[in-house]
């Protein structure tokens, strides 16, 4: 296929279901009196004047920086930790209530412990983040790393492949699709704690906008707000696909190649 | 028999577990010499796996003990390379040809050159030259088969386990690889275990056959091959010896099939010598 | 050529795996609990941490007690596991039901991306205005906010599960005619199992994170008020002794989700490896 | 909560049935105390109280219908009618007492912080529970009263639990508190620089219950009783500050000797409508509305 | 021959993707009667398995078209079973073995009785009676292929596609399987598909051979076998004609792992009949 129309066809696929619900919203919303739905149209006029201007660099970039460092964090403890639990099943059963413990608190309950720990800083702010996310990354290392499968496994033995060369080579790529999986997961959810965090001891950042408009009662602007997370998460997501295609191209490739599509 | 490197003693093997438990192996004992060549021979389920992994180190005996060069086997010995039954699933689908079989040189820490030497000269005697920087799971059946071996010879091992390693591979390049077996046995002076289904195989390529019972196993039989060491596949083959002893092995097969290893030692200790079990309900019912 | 000697074991290498009597799960993972607790009570005790922010583990257990021994605090517990429930249950269907149909269906899998991926990101937390509006406050409104942040761990889960199904397990489907059902209930869903096992244990932690939070931020009961309210009293053992009860109960979340998967995942190679054979 | 979308139903008893949102701190103990007493039963009204964290949920909640009334700061509403949202505040909820000395709400400092006068806050950080809101507006106010430039003040948003903490750790230079959490604050050390409800506008109203305008013309005469009814309430709380102290322990985690500590807000029947103008006013000035919000079109005219 | 049931015409598949390009299957064209049985060898790479899945409806064919009673096939076709060369892993492992057996027959909605026959006769023939509720994990790996052949052959289907399908068991359960097949050719008329490396077993199984090229793959000899239908392991291999066959097999496979498609072609423009090709690199480097 040449690749004009294959752009189109990915373009398409990707804006049809989008421009259908846009649409019906627009309709929907055209007359809306409703004070906490405010017409779609009034939310665009709004979006153009609050985020083009001073605030995407005073409060959409301090927010993605942190972003960004929560979520490298979270993919990084939850990979490594992750590697080690699945590898030992000893370690495992020991800290598995504990982890189970603090997946289960919320955020915002451990948001004063935090302050303790960390102050009220950046630190505390991407410490949420990490908390939140590393889940998902952790969970499915974990679990990917239990289901290597076992005559790989006895070959890198056999090999004497074991230790540093063996995560290298034979336990990460083999868990990497379940690792991408919950990277993925991730990578939402660390936005969302972005916005948790922010709800607390901020002073900038897209999270902190929102919930400032939603407290002064500015609802069209809390929108955009809405829309623009949105928007970050999708823009991140197609980011993520281009990771995840160039990383798992074995798995992809082998995927579509056995289902006979080339 | 030179000095007997590999010691298998009193070796059995139980699976339990999921409410399903197997003997697998019952009692076998045997050595093997350094620089030897024994092929394994059995029926379909005899637990020739579980053997080969048991010696590998991979698995550990239920009872009973394996000994490596003097001293007791519980994990992967170094300088032992195995090549798995199920070859599909023990390539790395995530690494080319080549990366497969460099991987286990980069472990041993050969420099670059002479991996990259190994890994051609390998590939090339399995006759996969040209596919080294396809992946596994481009390739067929035979050829994934083939780079598996390839892999255990770039390895340069001084004990190789092989369990069914031609399985796959049509009967031309079957026999190369035979050939190519040989010569590297003789080469390197490589130890080698070598499990076939193939009984002109075993005759064709060991210096000793072991013949396994069905499953409790024991063994039935440990022949040695009195060929002369230089063989070619034509006059080897068609040599009246070997098909005498082609015959005793299929004839020792046959009641293997049928002859489990409490059997086996209850015959033995009835009449003292070997007597063919009854038939199982198996095969051709539609006659 | 190689000159190695053949030597018994290799440096580093691993055992092999030996059945060498182990402690049963339920006692290591006490022993993980006990040790956890032991850090709690230890850190204030030795001034790492001020005792009036952070109460050594005995306080925060005994405000937990005194709490328990209230109504109160079980009808907040029923409030939280109801919302919890309830939500978890739609959330589950949905994202199981809705997961196994995009998961297989490349079409719609294309069409629906760019929308799951714009959805997905939005916090909870910023709906919370306009689940109000359109629920009210109370269960209705929690459940919003469960079903919405647990609903998408569970489809990514699934989608990705149902990807990750055998080429040549497909085919065979494929050769012996099982119809729709077939493959989804012989083929997809096993396949899928684990990864849908992963995203139920996400799937409930993070709901019934959000029926705390939604009682935290004051538009639902249960537990997460009772911790909003201790809170605003500065009863601060009983907030970390709620906090605690509330970490328990996910603790209990995943015991139930880890039996649930021994039972059904027992021929996976993860589990398969765990009982040992 | 058992809300409904139809305010005010009847009971079979004959009694209306009234949701409140409200916020279960201190502040709220009058309306307690009115339904202890029976105020709004014999008003006809059975009063239902669900304690929420107010802001993000009470103004939705009121305008969706779930709440017939809720307690909101007086700043949330001024800043609601800036936005136009159909609001009216139909009773008094707290004020200041106006005493410098023990007012309920004050800035504190750690004991050896060099800022002893408000106008020595300038340049410093201090916690505020929320931005733009009622602490942020006074010790604007405070400041500048004592000279100083409130433009330098950094706010920091916490919640006040964990302003405490937030002194004591150096997280921040100053933090704004109300009770419990000033008698919590200064009886682990912290010093109070500046009662910031007391001194910058006199007699301060801080909060009032509100409703929709929606309600006040279909339901006028429910509005009367639960205005009479709070009035009353109020005037009782006043009245009587140690059936206050009891009532608080009952629907809040504090405990008794708390509660005997700590200083209370004062109760007036009447509103302040001077106060909220001024706030008004202060909001405007310092940016937090964009026109100076309609104080009177807030008032419920009865 | 009978009235042709299958017909492969013009059959060509080139696999592109990541970044290479191979044409495994050159140019075949052939037809199978209703009710045949035909042998299927080649080379290591050949393309058998890619013919087989063209013909199986899983893969689609770049070019040419494969036509079966009548019909093109787009898509698995009705009542044709297959026999994978991955048979590990085409087993399921969460079903056990009966499960694995059981399961295509649901989907034909036979009744529960008939489905417990069916699966009970089927492990039997294949001798598997006693491990019907272990999972495929659990067995060895030539038992887990004969749980692959048992369901196949459960199925009772009109076509049959066998991708070398006694590639890991014994000698002598082979020689079962071989029987086994033919009587349920004999008793149901099914038609047969069968690739294989061993080229007795093509002599001993088939009505016709076809011999494969090295890929680029062309036929390269469509032999019948004109041997008696009835047909024993012990008579039928130790005929004269047997041999015969069987050399001229042995031959056309030796030329055809040197020749590829397209010298193939060229030959026959330039001389008019087979010549051996140039041998490969390939085999036995140590001499
Ligand atoms: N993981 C396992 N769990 C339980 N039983 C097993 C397991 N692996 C093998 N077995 C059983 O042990 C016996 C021997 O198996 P093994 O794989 O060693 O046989 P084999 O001689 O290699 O057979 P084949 O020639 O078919 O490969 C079989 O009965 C098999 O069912
Ligand atoms: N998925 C694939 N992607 C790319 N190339 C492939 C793929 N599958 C097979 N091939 C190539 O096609 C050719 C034929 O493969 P095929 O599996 O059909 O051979 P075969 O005759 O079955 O061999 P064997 O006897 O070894 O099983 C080989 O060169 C192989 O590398
Ligand atoms: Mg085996
Ligand atoms: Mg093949």
């Amino acid at each position: 296929m040449n690749p004009v129309l294959r752009w189109g066809r990915t373009l398409g696929f990707a804006l049809t279901l989008p421009v259908i619900l846009v649409t019906l919203w627009w309709v929907w919303s055209a007359d809306s009196t409703n004070y906490y739905a405010p017409p779609l149209q009034t939310i665009l006029t709004t979006f153009g004047d609050v985020w083009f201007s001073e605030r995407l660099r005073a409060d959409v970039l301090p927010s993605v920086t942190r972003l960004a460092i929560g979520y490298t964090g979270a993919v990084v403890v939850g990979v490594g930790l992750g590697v080690l639990l699945g590898a030992n099943r000893t370690l495992r059963r020991v800290t598995e209530p504990v982890l189970e413990f603090f997946r289960a608190i919320p955020p915002p309950a451990l948001i004063p412990i935090l302050f303790l720990f960390a102050g009220i800083g950046d630190t505390a702010k991407v410490i949420v983040i990490v908390s939140g996310a590393v889940w998902p990354v952790l969970l499915n290392t974990v679990e990917g790393v239990r289901a290597v499968d076992d005559v790989l496994s006895d070959t890198s033995r056999s090999y004497g492949i074991t230790g540093l060369a063996r995560l290298r080579h034979l336990v990460l790529p083999a868990a990497s699709p379940q690792i991408v999986a919950g990277m993925r997961q991730a990578l939402s959810i660390s936005i969302i704690l972005m916005v948790i965090s922010e709800m607390f001891a901020s002073t900038n950042g897209l999270g902190f906008s929102v919930i400032q408009f939603q407290r002064s009662f500015a609802i069209p602007e809390m929108w955009s707000g809405i829309l623009l997370l949105g928007l970050l998460g999708f823009v991140l997501s197609l980011l993520f696909q281009l990771f995840e295609r160039r990383s798992l191209r074995w798995y992809h490739g082998l995927r579509r190649s056995q289902r006979g599509e080339n | 028999m030179t000095q007997p490197l590999l010691d298998v003693a009193g070796v059995q093997k139980t699976y339990t577990g999921s409410g399903r438990t197997v003997e697998a192996v019952r009692d076998l004992t045997f050595s093997v010499g350094d620089g030897e060549l024994v092929c394994i021979v059995g029926p379909s389920g005899a637990g020739k796996t579980t053997l080969l992994k048991c010696i590998a180190g991979l698995l550990e005996p239920t009872a009973g003990t394996v000994t490596l060069a003097g001293a007791r086997v519980d994990g992967p010995p170094e300088a032992m390379a195995v090549v798995f039954q199920e070859y599909g699933r023990s390539l790395y689908p995530w690494l080319t040809v080549e990366g497969n079989v460099e991987l286990p040189l980069k472990q041993k820490k050969l420099d670059k050159a002479r991996r990259r030497e190994l890994v051609r000269d390998a590939l090339e005697a399995v006759g996969l030259a040209d596919v080294h920087s396809a992946y596994p799971w481009q390739l067929s059946g035979g050829m994934q088969q083939r780079v598996a071996i390839a892999r255990a010879v770039a390895y340069e091992p001084k004990v190789l386990l092989m369990d069914e390693p031609f399985a796959a591979v049509d009967a031309q390049t079957r026999a190369d690889l035979e050939d190519l077996i040989r010569s590297l046995w003789h080469k390197l002076g490589v130890t080698i275990l070598f499990v076939t289904h193939d009984i002109d195989e075993s005759v064709y390529l060991g210096q000793r056959v072991l013949v396994l019972s069905s499953s409790p196993t024991v063994i039935m039989e440990d022949l040695t091959i009195d060929l002369p060491d230089e063989r070619t596949q034509l006059e080897t083959r068609s040599s009246p010896r070997f098909a005498d002893l082609r015959g005793h092995v299929y004839e020792q097969i046959q009641l293997a099939k049928h002859r489990k290893g409490d059997q086996h030692q209850r015959d033995e200790v009835a009449t003292g010598s070997h007597r063919a079990g009854q038939p199982t309900v198996a095969a051709d019912p539609g006659h | 050529m190689s000159t190695t000697e053949v030597r018994p074991a290799r440096a580093g290498a691993e055992p092999v795996r030996r059945r060498r009597p182990e402690l049963p799960s339920a006692v290591l993972g006490l022993g993980g609990l006990v040790g956890f607790a032991a850090l709690l009570e230890l850190l204030p005790r030795t001034g790492i941490v001020s005792a009036e922010y952070f109460p050594p583990f005995s306080e925060m257990v005994r405000a937990l007690v005194e709490a328990a021994g209230t109504d109160r605090f079980w009808a907040a517990t029923a409030e939280t596991v109801q919302a919890w429930g309830i939500g978890l249950g739609i959330a589950l269907v949905a994202g199981i039901g809705l997961g196994l149909l995009i998961g297989s269906v490349e079409l719609l899998r294309r069409f629906t991306a760019s929308t799951i991926e714009f959805l997905r990101p939005v916090p909870s937390v910023a709906l919370i205005p306009l689940a109000v509006l359109l629920l009210g406050l109370g269960l209705q409104s929690t459940l919003l906010l469960v079903v919405y942040a647990s609903f998408w761990q569970i489809l990514i889960q699934v989608i990705y599960g149902v990807q990750d199904v055998d080429p040549v397990a497909r085919e065979t489907a494929r050769s012996y005619h099982l119809g729709r059902w077939a493959r989804v209930r012989y083929l997809i869903w096993p396949t899928a199992l684990p990864y849908v096992m992963t995203g139920v244990r996400l799937g409930a932690a993070v709901a019934l994170i959000l029926a705390v939070t939604a009682g935290l931020v004051g538009i639902g009961t249960g537990l997460g008020a009772e911790i909003a309210l201790a809170q605003s009293s500065n009863a601060v053992p009983l907030v970390y002794g709620l906090v605690i009860f509330t970490g328990l109960l996910g603790v209990v979340v995943n015991l139930a989700a880890r039996a649930l998967e021994r039972r059904t995942l027992a021929w996976h190679s993860s589990v398969r490896a765990d009982v040992g054979g | 909560g058992g809300s409904s979308d139809e305010p005010a139903t009847d009971t079979e008893g004959g009694l209306a049935q009234v949701t409140v949102g409200i916020i279960p701190i201190i502040d709220v103990a009058p309306i307690y105390l009115g339904q202890e007493q029976g105020f709004f039963e014999e008003r006809g009204i059975e009063l239902e109280l669900v304690p929420g964290s107010g802001g993000a949920a009470a103004v939705p909640g009121v305008v969706a219908g779930d709440f017939d009334f809720a307690f909101g700061n007086v700043t949330s509403l001024l800043l609601a009618q800036t936005q136009g949202l159909p609001l009216q505040v139909v009773s008094n909820g707290t004020a200041s007492t106006g005493d410098p000395e023990t007012d309920f709400s004050a800035v504190v400092v750690p004991a050896d912080s060099p800022v002893q006068t408000a106008a020595d806050l300038a340049g410093k950080t201090v916690a505020v529970n929320n931005f733009k809101n009622i602490g942020e507006v006074t010790i604007r106010k405070a400041v500048e009263d004592a000279g100083g430039d409130s433009s330098t003040v950094n706010f920091v948003e916490l919640p006040f639990p964990d302003m405490p903490a937030a002194i004591a750790n150096g997280n921040v230079d100053a933090a704004w508190v109300v009770e419990p959490f000033v008698t919590v604050a200064t009886g682990q050390g912290a010093r109070a620089v500046v009662r910031n409800f007391a001194e910058p506008v006199e007699d301060l109203t801080v909060a009032t219950y509100f409703t929709t305008e929606q309600m006040l013309a279909e339901n006028p005469e429910l509005v009367d009783d639960f205005q009479a009814a709070m009035t009353e309430s109020l005037q009782y709380a006043q009245d009587n500050p140690d059936e206050l102290r009891r009532i608080i322990t009952t629907y809040t985690s504090i405990t008794p000797e708390t509660a005997e500590q700590i200083a209370l807000p004062s109760f007036p029947e009447e509103i302040n409508v001077e106060s909220m103008e001024t706030v008004a006013e202060l909001m405007a000035e310092y940016g937090i509305t964009e026109e100076t919000a309609d104080v009177d079109a807030l008032l419920a005219t009865d």
